[in-house]
């Protein structure tokens, strides 16, 4: 394991075990004390307090937890619907293949923020959409690596003589070309569960977020935005804690794409 | 590719049209509000603010009627009808002049639309002579001067409207005239030498629609903007701190609130709602999230509604004790994870309704949550459009609204509590209660201006609670130091550009 | 020429499908909303402390907001073609012309966001792809790595704190003056700085390992003539691709960023849109920033064909 | 007259002391072509790098490299890269890609004018011009590289070269990927080249073209040269057991088959007037084929005539555009297979051997042991098996794909190329492999290649495919003839 790669993995454990006993050893992120409204950093709140009083630690364990299950949910789908569709295509070929392509193509060309908005805006604060959203607008990345990727294996010749001696293609599927999609698909979602977080932390700061008080790293932000002067470790945590989850997804995922 | 660069030619010339004919030397106005047309309903509260329409009627600081487009005014004994003599000179900036029959041609366009003017029994607006202007109402209406205050009772120009009826281009009367107009974000007005007031000092001034709170400090701030309308509670204390920006505030006639519905099985006793009121922290929230405890208010009038407010009244202090006695006075108990239930099992868990038009709300609306939930009252929030209250309202599936409502949207604010708590309720007022002994006050108001009716209505709303008021507002407003003159308005209706100056 | 013509062929195509796909989705999914659009738009054009029921039934019959869904999207994938795209529900004006005033914006801001990061990205880059594993490709590695991980809207904020408010060398916000430009700019730049600078270093090293360039060496030729005859114009090939790509992430970045800074482009315009539930608003934007991506890949496939002769006749 | 080029007891070795050089020791006159011929592994290409003064670093070099007077091996960067296209130039091995794919042909040549020897430009241009024109490429100037053909591109490199006009010319596998006449033509050239008082360095693992060489040959093995002498002495009569070998693996010298029984039975595949295009080009215009049991059928042709479209639309993996395909009936589509040009790419490269025998036993329901005794008839050791594709040789593994074909009883088997990617020695062993197995199981054989050679030594009928056609190409002396 290389430096950054190791980097990575470290970053990132030290995150989900915020975010996984966070919750539990902190205390309730909900709990308000108006007249300790944005204390700084001490003993008592290590991170300080937000404008509602609430412990900023505690917040930021359970956006973690948040952020990290909307993210994994969202590319989750992301990953079943565009690797699912992509492996169709390639394997049918054909008409369907050039308008499943052509499908792709025109989802491509709109902005990935645009589609998360517009599902968003059907059930505003709920969970569901919002990683619907997200999936929706990552599914044709991994649509298209699939597709290339399934093209290209499928007209190896090694698959050809699974074919030649008798397999069916879901033999070929799941044992030719998985195998080589999943360091590639592997790569993707890195950096896929890093877009989530950017996504949904950019939605939150154009008011299309998660509902209060459920605290998430993006809508944090915005909330302590105004008391930016006053209040900067307060505010600025959030925005860290996104990009380090930014990084650590992006160091683990960058080694792996640089692999032979 | 002959196209692409076709394309790359075409684009400085679209930005020439907003970009160019800037006096830098004219002052530049932030503030939030967007318009999204030409006409009054759409864009009367930046054109009023920035001088270029006017109305009959002004409003002083205390929300009391001042001659403007009209001298003097009368009513009937009868009380049905309304004389307006007109300011003789006034005139219209194509230079035309500001007669009856102009006048009540606008208005009369202005009533059949969306305006609060469509809300007075009007009926019917007619010149009578050159220099009078006649309204006939169905039934009597003292506020009918103050609701021709509104900006959206501005007095436009016959040339300012198309074949259809629709506003073309905004001719107004006042100080200032539109120099360059473009919907939703710019509006610039040059001096216009031919109003009848005192001629401006300002040769000219730009107003700029910008939605962050937090970007219009920083404007004002660089010295990117002059003046910047509506600061953010944080914003001002740190730019009280500052030597290169002069800050001041006046309190307005605009109340946060909640609404519930009074029909809804977890509000129909009144006692709930008295409950809801004691459960809240107001002091608090007023504290951590305007920065300012005073503002802390149970009274739906606030102390810049002389007439109405209560002086006498002291704070209300939050009560939590008490507001668990009354819930279970009413048959809400404690059930599992500390949220009450009634006898059925019903699960005292409600939705709250609010918008981010108002940077504050979000904030406060999850503060409420958790100081409901000390109560045992389990409250989800749901941010959305402002329209969601009263689609709510309409629709009968709102249970509880977080909004702010401007009393003073006529500086009378009679007749907003007639829209508001009248027999069908308001959709930013009551809902599904009403108070017969409001009505008869608020009709015998119709005709008698009295403090003691007054005061007894917000009494039945201080004690029925068909709202429960948070907090009242401010108007805060940064300007860099050299610009002289600068008076606010707490009903937000006029800028007083032309009392400015800005000395190079 | 017969590939220019087919890679255009292909590119009208997407435009094509991105605008059925726009306009049905668009229109099925704003239809099939929660909320009332006539108390959308008529918060959007009154002002909140105007809205009531009563505003939105005036805004309900003026448009004629209840009619059958089918005939109403036929009619407006029909006008699209003419280029008509109706008129706003809110103001009530062309969407047209407003949508060209915003695509201006943006896209003047997209092409200042470029003109700074190109210089500043690609130098980098190609200084780390000469020397992979370099002291400059491990700190442009770095940077990039760490400006694509901090959010757009933080990255504009700490950029206004530092540059207007402490520094007071820009502007903050507005498009009033001619700098007001830099700062969300700059904000876009970084990030499409730190991606081509990524690229252009992969770029550099594929050309670097190449035969044809160890060829030039062997022909004699001299390091700077290696580099300016056979190495830049092979690098660039890749990084006009990518960069043509990633205008999906810029414009994307665009929506933020121009509510952020006040920028009135079609980003700004399209948040605004959804909210008001302005369905040929957000159809109109939603297609400029699609047709506006066909259009920039299409000029990155002509730039690529310009400088990759096997493009232009179609063998790649 | 002295050596252009001298190299003296060459040693290199790999960052961990792995020699890959056991002291190598040449020279290089004029007009006297030198042939390096090894097959891979052999070092023959660090002797070119190590002449270049251009070994990948991390390598070490001793012993001594004189080129025109300055030891490569001790002068600096600067002073060895000056020798570049002034004292040495280089042939690449694949012309296609050394060629600037974004630049005109004829400023590729041009430029090594102008920027290496300084000439002005109008007189750069018209040097270029006459070069292309020697070498036929006349009208060309202007295409792309990608516009030429293989041969094409050879010549334009060359061309290049010419402009160099270095005394030391070194050719780094110049025939690979050619086919035979292609491949003669290219050995014409560069003898050609050393006539005209160059001193040619050829690296190649193919004796045909040492032979085409002439001049003095060099036969390299393992990094240690085991033979050194004029191409007709070491050619003809080769001292060494090793370069005995290495000749008699060549084809045309393989001992010709026993003569077959006449094919009888009902024909396994039989192909009636097959059309095909590829891209809009007509490939295949009219071809009918018939095989029956046991018989081998070699079809020759050159890259890109279509033989391998051919096999795969007999097998089903394309489809037609006219014409039928009638197989054998009743018999399991798995029964007609195939064997691939390059033995690693038809493995699953993830997967060992064994799994994939193992997949395939169990889906066949073939007993494992099975394998175990063909693959002791193949010569494959039982150890191979916990290997990966990668990990062993291409020879071993294209008969671990015989042995796989060979498993399901195969009624036919279109062979495409299967010994084209393998060394020659290599080739000697597996290729009469193949005809033997396929023979024993009865199995009828389609042997595509482009070597008629190799066609001559092992098909019972050789036809050949041109413009789209299939014709006679004559036969095997006693075997059946016609169509």
């Amino acid at each position: 394991m290389s430096g950054a790669r190791g980097l990575g993995a470290a970053l990132l454990l030290l995150l989900g075990g915020l975010a996984l006993l966070g919750p539990s050893l902190l205390p309730d992120p909900a709990l308000q004390d108006l007249r300790s409204a944005l204390q700084p950093p001490g003993t008592t709140w290590w991170l300080g307090t937000d404008h509602l009083g609430r412990s900023v630690l505690a917040r930021a364990a359970h956006a973690l937890r948040f952020s990290l299950t909307l993210a994994a949910t969202a590319v989750g789908i992301a990953v079943l619907l565009g690797t699912g569709l992509g492996l169709l295509a390639a394997s049918l070929g054909g008409l369907a293949d050039r308008a499943l392509a052509a499908l792709g193509d025109a989802t491509l060309a709109l902005p990935g923020l645009l589609l998360v908005m517009v599902v968003v805006a059907f059930a505003p604060g709920e969970i569901l959409p919002l990683s619907g959203g997200v999936a929706l607008a990552q599914w044709v990345h991994f649509f298209r690596v699939a597709r290339a990727e399934a093209r290209r294996v499928l007209a190896l010749p090694h698959a050809e003589a699974a074919r030649v001696l008798g397999f069916g293609p879901d033999y070929v599927l799941r044992r030719l070309v998985l195998p080589e999609l999943r360091p590639i698909l592997l790569t993707l979602v890195g950096f896929g569960l890093g877009t989530a977080v950017l996504q949904v932390a950019a939605l939150s700061f154009v008011g299309v977020g998660v509902r209060p008080p459920t605290p998430e790293l993006g809508s944090m932000t915005t909330e302590l935005l105004p008391y930016l002067p006053e209040a900067p470790v307060q505010a600025l945590v959030p925005a860290v804690l996104v990009a380090m989850l930014v990084l650590g997804f992006q160091l683990l995922s960058a080694d792996e794409g640089q692999k032979p | 590719m002959i196209l692409p660069r076709r394309a790359l030619l075409a684009a400085p010339g679209l930005l020439a049209a907003c970009g160019d004919g800037t006096a830098p030397s004219w002052p530049r106005i932030v503030a939030p509000g967007e318009f999204a047309g030409l006409d009054l309903s759409r864009a009367g509260h930046v054109l009023g603010r920035m001088g270029v329409v006017e109305t009959l009627v002004g409003a002083d600081e205390a929300g009391r009627p001042t001659p403007e487009l009209a001298v003097s005014w009368a009513v009937s004994a009868d009380h049905a009808e309304w004389r307006f003599r007109l300011r003789p000179g006034a005139r219209f900036h194509d230079g035309t002049p500001v007669d009856a029959t102009s006048v009540a041609s606008a208005l009369s366009h202005a009533a059949a639309g969306v305006s609060v003017l469509a809300r007075a029994p009007l009926a019917g607006i007619a010149p009578d002579g050159e220099d009078v202007v006649v309204f006939r109402l169905h039934r009597p209406f003292a506020p009918l001067p103050a609701f021709l205050s509104h900006a959206g009772s501005g007095v436009l120009a016959p040339g300012s409207f198309g074949g259809s009826g629709r506003v073309d281009r905004v001719i107004g009367s006042g100080p200032f005239r539109v120099a360059q107009i473009h919907p939703p974000h710019r509006l610039l007005v040059a001096r216009w030498e031919g109003w009848w007031g005192a001629a401006p000092r300002l040769p000219g001034a730009l107003y700029l629609a910008t939605g962050q709170g937090e970007t219009r400090a920083v404007m004002v701030e660089s010295g990117e903007a002059q003046i910047a309308i509506g600061l953010l509670p944080a914003s001002l204390a740190r730019l009280r701190r500052r030597v290169r920006v002069a800050v001041a505030s006046v309190p307005t006639p605009r109340v946060r609130m909640l609404k519930l519905d009074a029909a809804s099985p977890f509000f129909r006793d009144q006692r709930v709602r008295e409950a809801l009121s004691l459960a809240l922290d107001r002091e608090g929230i007023a504290g951590a999230l305007l920065r300012d405890a005073t503002l802390a208010t149970d009274q739906l009038f606030p102390p810049a509604l002389a007439d109405w407010h209560d002086p006498s009244l002291g704070p209300s202090r939050q009560d939590l004790a008490g507001a668990r006695a009354l819930l279970e006075a009413a048959g809400w108990r404690p059930g599992p994870g500390g949220i009450r239930q009634d006898a059925l099992g019903q699960r005292f868990a409600v939705e709250l309704r609010t918008f981010t038009t108002w940077p504050e709300l979000p904030a406060m609306a999850t503060a409420i949550q958790a100081q409901l939930r000390e109560a045992g009252i389990a409250v989800s929030v749901s941010i959305g459009s402002s329209s969601d209250i009263p689609r709510g309202h309409r629709d009968g599936r709102l249970q509880m609204g977080l909004f702010t409502r401007q009393f003073g949207l006529v500086p009378d604010p009679l007749g907003t509590v007639l829209s508001d708590y009248g027999q069908a309720g308001g959709d930013w007022g009551a809902m599904n209660w009403h108070s017969e002994e409001l009505l008869a006050l608020a009709a015998s108001l119709g005709t008698t201006p009295d403090r003691s009716a007054r005061r007894r209505i917000g009494t039945i709303l201080r004690e029925e609670r068909p709202v429960i008021p948070i907090a009242s507002s401010t108007l805060a407003v940064a300007a860099t130091p050299r610009l002289r003159g600068l008076r606010l308005d707490p009903f937000e209706l006029r800028f007083h550009l032309q009392e400015l100056d800005w000395p190079a | 020429m017969m590939g220019v013509v087919r890679i255009l062929l292909a590119r009208l195509a997407q435009a094509g499908f991105v605008a059925v796909l726009v306009g049905t989705v668009g229109f099925a999914l704003m239809h099939s909303l929660p909320g009332d659009p006539a108390f959308r738009i008529a918060a959007e054009r009154y002002g909140p402390d105007m809205v009531d029921a009563a505003a939105a039934e005036a805004v309900r019959a003026e448009l004629g907001l209840d009619g059958p869904v089918l005939p109403r999207l036929l009619r407006w994938l029909g006008r699209v073609i003419t280029l008509n795209l109706g008129h706003s529900l809110v103001s009530g004006a062309p969407v047209l012309p407003e949508l060209l005033d915003h695509l201006a914006h943006t896209a003047m801001l997209a092409a200042m966001a470029l003109a700074l990061a190109l210089p500043l990205g690609l130098p980098l880059g190609v200084l780390a792809g000469l020397r992979p594993g370099g002291a400059v490709d491990r700190v442009v590695l770095l940077g990039a790595v760490l400006l694509r991980a901090v959010p757009p809207y933080a990255l504009g904020l700490a950029l206004m704190v530092v540059f207007a408010l402490h520094l007071g060398w820009l502007p903050p916000a507005g498009f009033e003056s001619p700098a007001a430009i830099l700062l969300p700019a700059l904000t876009l730049a970084l990030g499409v700085a730190a991606l081509g600078g990524r690229v252009a270093r992969d770029a550099v090293m594929a050309v670097e390992a190449s035969p044809f360039l160890r060829f030039a060496r062997w022909k004699g030729l001299s390091e700077a003539a290696v580099v300016r005859r056979h190495g830049l114009r092979n690098a660039s090939i890749p990084v006009v691709a990518v960069l043509g790509l990633q205008f999906a992430a810029l414009l994307e970045g665009a929506v933020v960023v121009e509510s952020l800074f006040s920028w009135p482009g079609l980003g700004h315009a399209l948040v605004h849109a959804i909210f008001a539930r302005d369905v040929p608003m957000v159809q109109g934007a939603a297609l400029a920033l699609g047709l506006g991506f066909v259009l920039l890949n299409a000029l990155a496939d002509a730039l690529a064909a310009l400088l990759d002769p096997r493009r232009a006749r179609g063998t790649l | 007259m002295t050596a252009a080029l001298l190299v003296e007891d060459l040693h290199v070795a790999d960052a961990k002391g792995t020699p890959l050089l056991r002291g190598a020791s040449l020279q290089a006159r004029p007009g006297v072509p030198l042939t390096v011929l090894g097959e891979t592994g052999s070092g023959k290409s660090l002797v070119l790098l190590a002449v270049l003064g251009a070994l990948p670093p991390g390598l070490q070099a001793q012993g001594r490299v004189a080129l025109a007077g300055t030891e490569m091996l001790v002068a600096p960067p600067q002073a060895r890269r000056r020798l570049w296209g002034r004292t040495v130039s280089v042939l690449p091995q694949e012309p296609f890609l050394a060629l600037d794919p974004t630049m005109r042909a004829l400023s590729q040549v041009a430029e090594t004018y102008r920027l290496v020897r300084g000439f002005p430009r109008p007189r750069a241009q018209a040097e270029a011009e006459a070069r292309l024109r020697e070498l036929g490429l006349e009208g060309t100037g202007t295409r792309f590289p990608f516009q030429l053909s293989g041969g094409m591109a050879q010549r334009l490199a060359l061309a290049i070269l010419r402009a160099a006009d270095t005394p030391v010319l070194l050719a780094d596998e110049p025939t690979k990927g050619l086919d035979a006449p292609r491949r003669d033509e290219a050995a014409r050239r560069l003898r050609d080249e050393a006539e005209r008082g160059r001193a040619v360095v050829t690296v190649t693992h193919d004796v045909a073209v040492a032979r085409a060489l002439g001049g003095d040959v060099l036969i390299l093995r393992e990094g240690a040269v085991v033979e050194h002498g004029p191409a007709a002495q070491v050619l003809a009569s080769p001292s060494h057991a090793y370069s005995r070998a290495l000749l008699a693996a060549e084809p045309s010298r393989w001992t010709r088959p026993a003569r077959p029984p006449s094919p009888s039975g009902p024909p396994v595949m039989e192909a009636v007037a097959l059309r095909k295009s590829l891209g809009g080009r007509p490939l295949l215009r009219e071809v009918s084929l018939t095989l029956r049991p046991g018989e081998l059928v070699a079809v020759l042709g050159s890259s890109g005539s279509g033989k391998t479209t051919l096999g795969d639309l007999l097998l089903g993996l394309m489809r037609t555009d006219g014409g039928e395909v009638r197989r054998l009936p009743g018999v399991a589509p798995w029964r007609f297979t195939k064997l691939w040009q390059d033995p690693p790419a038809a493995f699953v490269p993830h997967q060992r051997l064994r799994q994939g025998l193992d997949v395939l036993s169990r889906r066949h329901g073939i007993p494992f042991a099975r394998f175990g005794s063909g693959m002791e008839r193949l010569g494959l050791a039982p150890a191979l098996l916990d290997r990966l594709p990668a990990e062993i040789s291409g020879g071993e593994l294209q008969r671990f794909a015989l042995l796989r074909a060979l498993s399901l009883d195969p009624v036919f088997l279109f062979a495409d190329e299967p010994t084209s990617r393998l060394d020659p020695l290599t080739q000697a062993t597996v290729a009469p492999m193949l005809r033997e197995a396929a023979r024993s199981k009865g199995a009828a054989v389609l042997l595509v290649t482009h070597d008629p050679d190799l066609a001559d030594a092992l098909a019972d009928r050789v036809l050949r495919l041109h413009e789209g056609r299939l014709a006679s190409a004559g036969c095997h002396p006693g075997g059946p003839l016609g169509l």
